[in-house]
């Protein structure tokens, strides 16, 4: 009986139920219905078989004896698929199968909207195909296999996004989502490929062995690929451009598992080389993530402010996210160089944090945009407003999303930020040299950030569901399924768990950090019965959510005290809005979107570089016009300046370089000709 | 008796096709004659591995573990083709593009080509591989002549007139390594046997060697479409009708390469791998870094095909120059996977261009899946195989050069094939995707949805997803001596 | 446990008691410099009162976010409150939160209010929220430079911590990377309370204003929580400032006499800040709002110079 | 073999090798289709003359097949179908070089010059007529010039029929014996197929584009 609840048999379930849905769904191609059960049902149980591996696995401590098994063997060199599930790929795995779990249920309600449009059957196909993918991603013990679930992923991806092919931006966005995860492989690719001559072999085991051997020069470029080809795959400045375009096309459903887990696997891939294997991290390797972090959060932010369609901003704040988790990293990087293990394991717990936070809560707020798109047919913004009426559910699901990104208390994202907070103002006195100035420089960025991203969700949330609808589908939306609301609701359900016990969840940590660095924290972090979170330091700040929460609570009835003691016969009228004395409130009145952001993009004008045309039509005075068409553009300068200028350039060579076949034969023969001369005098 | 049997079935077929008047039995013929060469080939294999050599007709035929791996190759593409031949030109016929003589033409000339292509393997003698290669480019070059149009005349014509340049010099190559094993003042005609030669190394003239070596490279090369004498080549893939663009791309340009690999093998014999192994490297990677922006600008959907292919013989060549045995058992094992995956890409683009009436990407595109979606389903996963996606084999084969590159310390070299690699990953993945996805522009045509090309693609996509799920063990230890042998340490 | 909570329900009625007098102070203080005789002190207190004997007017446009923002912003702003040492230097919530906390839960009761701007439909609502998440957006990066100076220095981001390392010789409170941070945090004061010279708290001229916008729609009760809520807001910026940077006189023990004398050093300093303040408002006009950055962004530089003054010109 | 008439016999093949050298050059300048023909065909001849004169003095039987065929093949089939070819197809007269005569004569006279540097270390090699692999690379350079200084697609067969009798020299001349037999019949007759080949395209591409002019072939690019 006990096999049965054995982590090793839960993951192989978990996988089998992926493979069962791949099939099931392909099996019910003609019938959408069955389909979407199938595969949708099927992946859910996978969530829930690996949910329960993953956390066996973690409250095994850091003494379980990894599960291994091998899934068949191939004829190729070097090749082992060993599936084997350490603490590090068992946080993760916990990552993408809670997330699963949520946004599977939701697919269930969601796949009526593509019945008779698109095949459910496909899509439930690659859905399952990218969960195994991932889930395979974070439980290989062997890099070439982990290629091999890497190429996967991104090739199920890729047909994900491109799912409804029939818009030209899935497929331009597919394309690009695919070449640039491509060479991101690469780059991974490459820095296995120096391990692997150091080590002689694709296993990561063998790669730690070996990693000390290996010449500093060799480590660095190892680092600077692994960190190209991760980078590229989470998304960090400026390798990000992809995922900007990539996730708002997708069906929701896929973009919050591409945005709330695919991504993470970039993360996973940094923590797995840069922790794991390679060993000691000169100062630079932590300096540089801490840098790219901090610029990935502030500008990431940034263009998601810029954004209105819902699903698009929700991609740059991935982006956001992802510095932030960074930020986590590369200082824990820094204070594994100066021998501070114990800060070290504090940064790394807040970038786990983070990451499991970040794929709740994005997950959520993909489903939730999602739950609009479905109702209103547009991801404009611009179009919505007032949804908080006719879809009220998914309005609270999306505003605990929204304040949950936002790093507000009491919820999980605010819990993150503050561990990274913490570590990064206890790394300035770590070292005497200049660079621990990046400490809360980064901090000061990260706090930009935050309330930036505070800004970004007031519009957001405002802008979609408050106020009068600003068009026709906004004003006949309706609720979302229940399947849809179940989904969103257990990630509600888990922000409010992550952000109000965090104490209790880190325990779940310490077999991570264990393998990472040597350290378990969670008995130091968690105070007062786990209702206190501090920070390792005895004098420390402590802060605890629970407290807040309570404390709010109790403090409710205060203004009703006041109700009594002054008011009580004060009514409540529902009167018109004030509308300076017009004849009536229009939708057309309303902030948009655009004006929100305004004074931000004025502020920054310089970064965002935005174009705007103004045409006025007016007969006598210019404060007077007739007509007046303004159009606003912002595009992002890493695309116009080096992405769309090198994909020029390559163009123009390729079609220069076409003249060399221009059909004459005597050309062709010219060129063989020259080529015998040169191979002959080099004969000779 | 099998290596006979190899050679006869092919022959006996064509001069059937030649006598007989229904077409259903020269599609027959010809499908007997391949698998019967099929079958003989995976008897060879087990005889290769049991006896390291096979030799036949007093050592007229020979077959090592390399041949026997050629062997395999060319009967599966060539069972491949002629499954697929026979509902192509059904569709041709009834489209009048082509009249009933030049479809017995095809049934005869596909044969001739096939046993051409495995005598070039199972020559024992140099100059009988030499001529065997020359009968496989002329009877090829009829064969992309078959529509008789202005372009596949020119590309006929272009086909014909450089490899028959290139095989002149390879045939002066053949003549310096001849005359490099003539003994000083012997009266004796020496033998112009592999065998022979492989066992007088030592006694070789150097010089002769390098020239000869140089000569077979340029002439050989040519027809094994390494840059920049590739040039006929994405015209004679574009014009040919598509089983014998399938033929050409799947296993021509390899057998092309496995003659250059004997010289190869005997120069590195004589004088070390370092030059033979670093020309072939350069010309490998030569290739593959050409391929990737004419595939990324490319307008025609059959010679993209063709650029890919290049791309694909050049990673072959350069995982063989790179000597390792890793690259080259990698370089083999491309070699079979890519065997398996073209044809099929082919296959599809011919249904493509059966229904769409132009291989014009442009007017092809966008859209396509809502046209023909089981064809191209089929060129889907095989164009997915081709970009080396796993998983498909070709990801493990490119991979195992590049392991065996890195482990062999050409670090910077591997690098610079991985480059190649993402380039024409990035340009295939844009085009295809331009093509196959989308709305299309026109309404879907009215004729029925083409099966035509299931029975040969499903064959072929499930040899390749079979093969790349699970390698069996004597196909490894077969391609483990064909590595040792063209590393020069097998027999 | 008793004392706890009997401070817990001191500091309470201290927050809830004094707010609206450092508002009346400076109201009738900033009328005495521009010669005008002014409102009286208790001038809030009556405002308050009136407010929430009034019958409300809820736009017909607003949803349940509407009526939940002021219970959010009045209780964020009391729990963040009640992490501020003001008394005594053991604040009542101090185990609940420290300065990183105390920041957040601002910025969760200026989320809620900017979507109770948003809410009612109207253009002025946005408008306010909009510049306010804005303003407070690029005032949050001094902020936090600001409390970072300190809690560095202090080994610890906990307000109670923060203030007993900042006890000893006062020779201490005059260094450069103190003063520099002090001036930073002042600005963000005066931005964050919406203060001439970024918000002008007295106008309602709809262009020019911010926090008046975005709570144009409500009346009544509301209404009353609202100003109550931004009085204790700026109650609790003040008393951080003046605590952490002059923890002068601070009860360490709670015993009477000393809780006494605390009260009233935290009185004066309050008045002076106050004081800073109302003359700072009066010899200054309001900027444009593109203006506002520049402020800011001294802010910014000053606090970054107070660290490296601190840490690297030692 | 004794030595003077080995001398004698390697005097005539250097001078027929000359010959034929010349009447490369010969080919390379002069405009008339008919011509370049014949001129072809007595190349060969001087071609078979080495071959027996080789094979007379080595006695080696599989040499004067070799001449034979030679002789059969490229001295009287070849020419003879290529005239009839040109006769049939009413092909214009005039070849139309891409470069002039002086142009095309000095860039042969270079890569005369380089196939005597590439054949320099092989002439120390005491066989008959080794001094005449110079001849044969020339013979294949030059012919290899030819191919892509012609615009007319029958032209391009003949200087590639020359580049075939360069490597035939070298066979005759580097292996002393001729190659095996089986090899010598297998050249042949993949010759034989090989202008056949070339003459059934280019009757096509003269039916095709009503002409045989190169320049049209270019259709297919990129």
């Amino acid at each position: 009986m006990t096999r049965f609840f054995s982590s090793g048999f839960l993951l192989q379930a978990a996988l089998l139920a992926y493979a069962a849905g791949i099939v099931g769904s392909l099996l019910a191609l003609r019938r959408e219905k069955a389909a979407g059960h199938l595969g949708f049902g099927a992946a859910i149980l996978g969530g829930l078989c690996g949910t329960a591996s993953a956390v066996l696995a973690l409250v095994g401590g850091a003494q379980i004896t990894p599960p291994a098994f091998e899934l068949w063997r191939s004829g190729v060199p070097y090749l082992r698929l060993t599936v084997q599930l350490d603490a590090l790929g068992a946080f993760f795995l916990l990552v993408v199968s809670a997330v699963a779990i949520a946004s599977s249920l939701y697919s269930l309600g969601y796949a009526r909207g593509f019945y008779g449009r698109k095949n459910v059957g496909i899509l439930g196909a690659f859905y399952n195909a990218l969960l195994l993918a991932m889930t395979l991603v974070f439980c290989s013990s062997n890099a070439f296999f982990f290629l091999i679930s890497w190429e996967l992923m991104a090739l199920t991806g890729y047909c994900l996004v491109s799912f409804e092919h029939e818009k030209a931006e899935a497929r331009d966005a597919g394309v690009l989502f695919f070449i640039m995860s491509h060479l991101g492989t690469g780059g991974v690719l490459l820095g296995f490929l120096l391990l692997f001559r150091a080590s002689g072999d694709f296993g990561f085991e063998g790669f730690r062995a070996a990693a000390g051997g290996m010449s500093a020069g060799a480590r660095n470029a190892a680092f600077v690929l692994f960190l190209f080809g991760f980078g590229m795959k989470a998304g960090i400045v400026p390798l990000h451009v992809w995922l900007a375009e990539a996730h708002p096309v997708a069906p929701s459903n896929a973009s919050a598992l591409l945005s709330g887990v695919l991504i993470k696997t970039g993360v996973y891939g940094l923590l797995r080389v840069l922790f794991d294997v390679l060993g000691e991290p000169p100062n630079w390797w932590g300096v540089t993530v801490l840098t790219l972090g901090t610029i990935s959060a502030v500008l990431g932010v940034l263009y998601a402010l810029m954004e209105h369609d819902l699903k698009r901003l929700l991609a740059y704040h991935s982006i956001e996210n992802i510095g932030i988790i960074l930020i986590g990293l590369g200082a824990a990087l820094m204070f594994l160089h100066t021998h501070h293990p114990l800060l070290a394991t504090l940064a790394l717990i807040a970038g786990l944090y983070h990451t499991l936070n970040h794929a709740v809560f994005k997950a959520l707020l993909f489903l939730g945009a999602g739950a609009v798109l479905h109702a209103t047919g547009t991801r404009n913004m611009e179009k919505m407003g007032g949804l908080i009426k006719r879809m009220p559910r998914t309005a609270l699901c999306f505003l605990v999303g929204a304040v949950a990104i936002s790093a507000l208390p009491p919820l999980n994202g605010f819990i993150s930020e503050w561990l990274t907070y913490q570590s990064l103002l206890q790394g300035f006195t770590t070292t005497n040299s200049l660079v621990r100035i990046l400490f809360p420089l980064s901090g000061a960025m990260l706090a930009l950030t935050g309330a930036l991203a505070a800004a970004c969700f007031v519009k957001a949330f405002g802008i979609t569901f408050l106020a009068q609808p600003r068009s026709e589908p906004a004003a006949r939306a309706h609720e979302a399924p229940g399947t849809m609301l179940a989904g969103m609701g257990l990630l509600v359900a888990a922000c409010f768990f992550l952000g109000l016990f965090p104490a209790t969840f880190l325990k779940l940590l310490d077999p991570v950090t264990a393998q990472l660095t040597g350290l378990q924290l969670s008995s130091q972090l968690g105070l007062a019965h786990g209702l206190v979170l501090g920070n390792t330091l005895p004098e420390g700040g402590t802060v605890s959510t629970l407290g807040m929460a309570l404390m709010g609570v109790c403090l409710l009835p205060a203004p009703w005290v006041l109700w009594l003691g002054f008011g009580r016969r004060a009514r409540t009228r529902i009167g018109p809005t004030w509308d300076c004395g017009l004849l009536g409130l229009t939708p057309a009145m309303e902030y948009t979107a655009t004006g929100f952001s305004k004074p931000i993009r004025m502020i920054f004008k310089a970064l965002f570089r935005p174009r705007r045309e103004v045409q006025r039509e007016y007969d006598y005075s210019p404060y007077f016009a007739k007509t007046l068409r303004f159009e606003s553009h912002i595009e992002e300068a890493f695309v116009t300046r080096l992405y769309r200028p090198f994909k020029g350039a390559v163009l123009r060579f390729s079609r220069r370089l076409r003249a060399l076949q221009a059909g004459s034969i005597q050309a062709y023969l010219i060129y063989i000709f020259i080529t015998l001369l040169v191979l002959l005098l080099f004969a000779l | 008796m099998r290596l006979t049997l190899l050679l006869a079935a092919p022959v006996a077929a064509a001069l059937f096709c030649l006598v007989v008047r229904s077409r259903r039995a020269m599609e027959a013929a010809n499908i007997l004659a391949f698998g019967t060469a099929l079958a003989a080939g995976v008897g060879l294999l087990g005889e290769v591995l049991e006896r390291q050599v096979v030799t036949e007709w007093g050592e007229f035929l020979r077959a090592d573990a390399l041949s026997a791996w050629m062997v395999l190759l060319i009967s599966v593409v060539s069972l491949g083709s002629a499954l697929y031949a026979g509902r192509y030109f059904r569709r041709d016929l009834a489209a009048g593009t082509v009249g009933p003589g030049r479809v017995r033409e095809f049934f005869v000339l596909t044969p001739l080509f096939t046993a051409g292509m495995l005598l070039v393997v199972l020559a024992n003698n140099l100059g009988v591989m030499w001529f065997a290669l020359e009968s496989t480019a002329l009877s090829s070059v009829l064969l992309v002549a078959l529509y008789n149009r202005r372009t596949s005349l020119e590309a006929a014509w272009k086909y014909v007139i450089l490899g028959s340049l290139g095989l002149a010099l390879a045939l002066l190559g053949t003549v310096f390594t001849y005359a490099a094993a003539i003994e000083k003042g012997s009266p004796a005609l020496p033998s112009f046997n592999w065998s022979h030669l492989m066992a007088v190394t030592g006694q070789l003239d150097h010089r002769m060697i390098k020239l000869a070596f140089v000569l077979v490279l340029v002439g050989y090369g040519t027809k094994a479409g390494l840059a920049p004498m590739h040039t006929w080549l994405p015209d004679a893939h574009s014009e040919a009708p598509s089983p014998t663009s399938a033929m050409l791309s799947g296993v021509s340009l390899k057998v092309a390469l496995y003659a250059l690999l004997r010289f190869h093998i005997l120069t590195a014999a004589c004088l070390g791998p370092s030059f033979s192994g670093t020309l072939l490297l350069v010309f490998g990677l030569g290739s593959m870094c050409l391929a990737a922006p004419f595939i990324l600008v490319q307008t025609n959907l059959k010679r993209l095909l063709a650029y890919s292919s290049l791309e694909h013989v050049g990673l072959i060549c350069a995982g063989i120059g790179l000597n390792s045995p890793l690259t080259i058992f990698g370089a083999l094992l491309h070699m079979g996977y890519h065997a398996l995956a073209k044809p099929a890409l082919f296959f599809a683009a011919g249904n493509i261009h059966q229904s769409c009436h132009t291989l014009q990407m442009r007017l092809i595109g966008p859209g396509l899946v809502k046209r023909l979606p089981l064809t191209v389903l089929g060129m889907a996963l095989a164009g997915a195989a081709a970009i080396g996606l796993p998983p498909f084999g070709l990801f493990y084969s490119e991979m195992t050069v590049l392991n065996g590159g890195f482990s062999a310390g050409c670090t910077a070299t591997s690098t610079l094939l991985l480059a190649a690699i993402l380039a024409s990953f990035c340009g295939l993945l844009y085009q295809f995707s331009r093509i196959l996805l989308g709305v299309p522009k026109a309404a879907p045509p009215s004729d029925p949805p083409a099966l035509d090309a299931v029975p040969a693609m499903g064959l072929m996509l499930c040899a390749l997803l079979l093969f790349s799920f699970w390698l069996p063990e004597p196909l490894t230890s077969l391609m483990r001596q064909a590595a040792a042998i063209i590393q020069g340490k097998g027999s | 446990m008793k004392g706890m909570l009997l401070s817990l329900a001191l500091q309470l009625l201290l927050l809830l008691a004094l707010a609206p007098l450092v508002s009346g102070c400076i109201r009738n203080w900033k009328a005495k410099l521009q010669n005008r005789r002014g409102p009286p002190l208790w001038q809030p207190y009556f405002d308050l009162a009136k407010f929430l004997g009034k019958d409300m007017v809820i736009s017909e446009h607003a949803s349940w976010i509407f009526r939940a923002m002021p219970y959010v912003l009045f209780l964020s702003t009391l729990l963040a409150g009640l992490m501020v040492p003001l008394v005594s230097a053991q604040a009542p919530l101090s185990l609940f939160g420290d300065a990183l906390a105390l920041v957040g839960l601002l910025a969760l009761g200026r989320f809620f209010l900017a979507l109770g701007g948003l809410d009612p439909a109207s253009a002025f609502g946005g408008m306010g929220s909009s510049r306010e998440m804005t303003i407070s957006a690029i005032a949050e990066p001094a902020l936090m430079l600001a409390i970072f100076t300190v809690a560095i220095s202090a080994g610890s981001t906990n307000l109670s911590q923060m203030l007993l390392a900042a006890q000893g010789p006062a020779w201490r409170l005059l260094n450069p990377g103190h003063v520099l941070a002090f001036a930073a945090l002042f600005i963000v004061l005066l931005a964050e309370t919406g203060r001439i010279p970024v918000d002008n708290p007295a106008t309602h001229l709809e262009l020019t204003m911010i926090h008046e916008a975005m709570i144009l729609e409500y009346s009544g009760r509301y209404l009353a929580l609202l100003e109550w809520s931004a009085a204790i807001k700026q109650l609790v910026l003040m008393a951080l400032l003046v605590n952490v940077f002059f923890p002068v006189g601070i009860a360490t023990r709670l015993t009477l006499p000393a809780l006494g004398l605390s009260f009233l050093w935290l009185a004066a300093k309050l008045l002076a800040v106050a004081g800073a303040v109302v003359l700072v408002e009066t010899t200054n006009a309001k900027l444009r709002l593109f203006r506002v950055p520049d402020l800011l962004s001294t802010a910014f530089i000053l606090a970054t110079l107070a660290l490296f003054s601190t840490f690297l010109f030692q | 073999m004794t030595g003077p008439q080995s001398e004698l016999a390697s005097q005539w093949i250097t001078l027929l090798a000359a010959g034929m050298m010349v009447i490369q050059l010969l080919m390379a300048v002069q405009r008339m289709i008919l011509t370049s023909i014949r001129l072809f065909a007595l190349q060969s001849l001087l071609l078979t003359s080495i071959a027996a004169i080789i094979a007379y003095c080595h006695n080696a039987t599989d040499l004067y097949w070799a001449a034979g065929l030679t002789l059969l093949g490229k001295v009287l089939f070849l020419p003879w179908l290529l005239a009839r070819l040109v006769r049939r197809m009413q092909i214009h007269q005039e070849i139309e070089p891409l470069l002039n005569s002086p142009a095309s004569m000095l860039i042969c006279g270079a890569l005369t010059v380089l196939g005597y540097v590439v054949a320099r270390p092989f002439t120390s090699l005491e066989r008959l007529g080794n001094n005449t692999l110079a001849v044969a690379i020339t013979l294949l350079l030059t012919g290899f010039f030819l191919m892509f200084n012609r615009r007319k697609a029958i032209t391009q067969v003949l200087a590639l029929l020359s580049v075939e009798n360069g490597v035939m020299l070298a066979a005759v001349a580097l292996a002393s014996y001729g190659m095996p037999l089986v090899v010598e019949l297998g050249i042949f007759f993949d010759l034989m197929v090989a202008v056949m080949v070339l003459g059934i395209l280019v009757y096509r591409i003269r039916e095709t584009f009503a002409s045989v002019d190169l320049d049209k072939l270019s259709e297919l690019k990129g």
